[in-house]
Parts: C-alpha cells; structure tokens; sequence
C-alpha cells in the first residue's frame, strides 16, 4: 500500500500517516475510503492524516473518516487528523463529527496523542 | 431588479462536480462575498449536487442542471435532477422532518441536509414535474443578513 | 464511442468570463491535461469567449452558450453567440485569410484569432442559423492519460 | 493614484512600479488599462508592471500593455515587465509582443534596465 493519486502514505513508527493532496469532495472520497480500507484489511491500526493541502471537504468524506474513526477503535486503534484549515474544522463542528473525530493542530501532537 | 442567468447542465457523476465547485466559488469571489461565504456557499452547493447524482439521478447521462440569478441582492442557485425510482415525495415536510429528527453527529451519513439548511440563508426542496427535485439555495449578498 | 455533455450559458458580460475560465481550467485538470495545457486551453476558450462577447452578442442579456463534449479522445468546446449587426459573414475564409494577414504583433488588437489558431489541436469558425457564429475548439487528450 | 482593487502602486525614485494582484483576463484588462492610461496624464513615463501574482493573461490585455509600452516611448519613457510565469511569457511570445515590450526576471533588473 504505497498510496494513490489523491494520497500519499507514509509512516512513523506502528503508525501510518496520509497526506491527502486533493480537495474532498464526493469524487475524491471514495479514493479515500479505499486507501482507509486497505490499511484496515493490513490491520493498521493507527492512522494520522493530515489535511495541510485540502481547501474543501464535505459530508460524504467527513463521514467516510467518522465510520474508520469508529472501527479502529475497536481494533483499539485510532483516527487523529492534524492541519486543518478553519473552514474545514468549520465543517467537522458543524456536523458534530469533531466530537467523534479527534482534530489535532500539527502531525507531531496528533503521533504524540497515541 | 436586474437579475442575470446562468445556467450550467453537467453528467450526474461526481466527477464533474470539481468543476462546477470552483465555478460557484469564482463567481462568488467574483460577487464580493466573503472568503468564509465562498466556502459555506461551495459546501452548501456541494452537497445539493452530491445528493442530486447519489440519490436524484438514474444514471450518468440523466443529468443534474443548475440555475443561477445574480442581482444586487443575492445568489440564486436552484439544483434540478430528474429523480428515480423510490426517491419519490422524499422532499415533504413529514419526511423531511423525520430525517432530521433521525440525524445523528455519529453517523456516517445524512449530514448533507443538515448542513443545506445551516450554510444557506434560505433554502426551499420542492418536487418537480420530471419526477426529481428541486433544490433552491439562497445567499444575500448584504453581509449583515448572515448567518452563524 | 461514450460522450459527456456539458452545456453553460452565461451573460454576454466578461464579468463571468472568469468563472467559466476557472471551470474550464478545473474541467481540464480532472481530464488529466498537463499544466501547460489547461494553460492552453483557457487562453483559447477566454479569447473565444471574449470575441463572442465583445464582437457576437447584441446585449449582456444577449448570451453565449457553452457546449462542451468530452469523450475518452478529446475535449471539444463549442461557443456560440448570437452576433450583431455589421458582424455577419465575418468568418468566411476570404475574411479571416485577410484578417491574419493584416495581424501585426506590435498591434494592440486582433491576435485572438492566432491565438486560438495557435493553442487548439483543431478549430473550426461557421455561422450558425440565429445570426451569430459557433466557434468550436478541439483538444486532443493523451490517450495514455484517459479517465478512468 | 493610489492603486485600484486589482492593482497596487508603489514608487522607487521616478519609476512606477504596479503590482497585479489579479489574473488578467478581459475583465481585469480595463482597469489596468485605466490605471496606465492615469499614470500617462500625470505624466509618468518610468512604469514596471509587476506580475507576480499573476497566472493568466489574453490578448486583450498584452495589447493594452503593448499600446502604453508605445505612447510612453513617444514621451522618452518606458514600460518594463517583470516576475511573468513562464505561461504568460509564452503568450507575449506566441503573440510577438515580447519585441514590443521588455520583459525582465526581477523587479530590480527591471529597474536597472531604465
Ligand atoms: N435530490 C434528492 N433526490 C432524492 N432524495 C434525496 C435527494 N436529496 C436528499 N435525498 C434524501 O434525503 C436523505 C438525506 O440526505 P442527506 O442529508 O444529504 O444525507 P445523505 O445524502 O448522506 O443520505 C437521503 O438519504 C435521500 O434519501
Ligand atoms: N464571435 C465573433 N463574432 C463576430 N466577429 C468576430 C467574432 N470573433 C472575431 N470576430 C472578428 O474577427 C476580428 C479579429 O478577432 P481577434 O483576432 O480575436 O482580435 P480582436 O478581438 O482583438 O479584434 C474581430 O475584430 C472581429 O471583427
């Protein structure tokens, strides 16, 4: 799993971090929900994945990272999401997924929060 | 008042969906809203389509059209699909009432409504005659009438 | 072969000419067209667009049209207008043959035309049956490239 | 003349130095014709137009910019271009402008070039 044309992945330890080089939309949020899958059929459990590039994402990729949130948990894994821009975290509150979705500041603080 | 139309008719795939999302967003910079307007407005009108492809369209070449007027008031965005089957009478104030009493922060889905009706100064979802709905977005373009 | 249809009507105003460049422009990149060419391709839709409104249309609410085809091989853009007095039978090859003629590059005015020449894998001008003229711009996509 | 919504203007000495902050379709094109056709009845005749900022030009406005380039020659003056991306270089070159008006990579070169 080396990513796609939307996502890098790299990773930092047991830890696996995507960077999403694309706005999300419906178009783009199936590409993510593969790469997020796949790492789930790896049994990856620990996924960071920092939005520094993405100026838009919408409910159906909100949702896609709520639902992934919820099974690595019970995995006893985690979903932590750093660099998002403020309409983005708009979104995210809006919704009420950031209640669900932890959001951290930087790449180090959510690797830090495991 | 003078009001100006566009209209813009694309495939139902979200794939085309990137286009007409930056094509909402120029020309509400273009229209002097502001940059957390233009990314409500973008959201609002990305969700409007996403349901009109995902729910309101048979197939790819059923196609979703958009209808916009600009005057010196507001942006008029009306979404048009043709509809399919099961999808009928979604839109009644019963049901759409039902959806909302049912969306949970926690879900995966069903969030697209709710945020239509947070990020749009005014909205309406009538059934059209084709058999699909449509989707009417308003934003003032008067900054005080702006919501949350 | 499968084709996708886009169709955009606009104001003959150069005020939206922005937007519909951004679309292109977006249109393009999820094509997979390289950097340089989207470059391309919006220079040659603003100067085809710009001509329709400045020399094909009567009035803003006069209108041009959009036609966008899209297929595995090409991107095909067909702007029409619905011209004005004193600019019909402009584009008979006897009047653009004169008209790239008398292009200057240390002129101010008239190099759109050479440009669309330039930047599209093919062109055609014709008059079209309300008075005005389809100017159609034709790119050719790398084949190894396609969409998915 | 202190600059429009599109366009700053800074000085250095007796040069004018405009800063594009737009793209330069038809749109945009009249009103930087506008602020040249203003720096001409003020007499201004050092003028470097700054394009940073900017990713797309027509013909339109090449043909604004080759136009003033001509009438502030005529007053022993000058117009120089400066910071193009190699996409705008390419239209003033497919056009042949650029034996028209000088283009310069940086503002100071520009500069000097007067
Ligand atoms: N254009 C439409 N045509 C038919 N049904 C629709 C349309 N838009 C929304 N719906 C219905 O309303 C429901 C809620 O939509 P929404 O809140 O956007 O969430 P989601 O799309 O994630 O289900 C959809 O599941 C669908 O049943
Ligand atoms: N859509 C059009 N309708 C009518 N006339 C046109 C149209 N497009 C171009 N022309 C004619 O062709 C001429 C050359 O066009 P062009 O090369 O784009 O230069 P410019 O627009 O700067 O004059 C125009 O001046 C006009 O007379």
């Amino acid at each position: 799993m080396t990513g796609t044309e939307f996502m890098d992945i790299r990773e930092n330890a047991d830890i696996k971090i995507i960077d999403v080089k694309t706005d999300l939309s419906s178009y783009a949020a199936s590409d993510l929900r593969q790469v997020l899958e796949d790492l789930l059929t790896e049994k990856v459990n620990k996924v960071v994945v920092n939005f520094k590039d993405v100026d838009h994402i919408n409910s159906t990729a909100v949702g896609t990272l709520v639902g992934i949130a919820k099974r690595l948990r019970q995995n006893d894994g985690d979903l932590k999401l750093c660099n998002l821009a403020s309409t983005l975290t708009r979104t995210f509150n809006l919704i009420g997924a950031s209640s669900v979705v932890e959001i951290y500041e930087s790449e180090n603080s959510a690797i830090a929060a495991f | 008042m003078k009001k100006d139309q566009i209209e813009l008719n694309v495939p139902s795939d979200v794939f085309y969906l990137e286009s007409v999302r930056v094509f909402i967003g120029k020309l509400s910079e273009t229209l002097r809203f502001s940059k957390k307007r233009i990314a409500d407005i973008q959201l609002a009108l990305d969700e409007i389509c996403s349901n009109a492809v995902y729910h309101g369209s048979k197939c790819v070449s059923s196609g979703i059209q958009l209808q916009i007027s600009v005057d010196t008031r507001s942006l008029e965005i009306v979404v048009s699909d043709k509809g399919r089957e099961g999808m009928q009478d979604w839109s009644t104030p019963e049901k759409l009432a039902e959806i909302q009493a049912n969306r949970s922060p926690t879900s995966e889905r069903g969030h697209g409504l709710y945020l239509i009706n947070c990020l749009t100064d005014d909205h309406k979802l009538q059934a059209n005659t084709v058999g699909g709905t449509d989707v009417t977005a308003i934003f003032y373009r008067d900054v005080k009438q702006e919501k949350g």
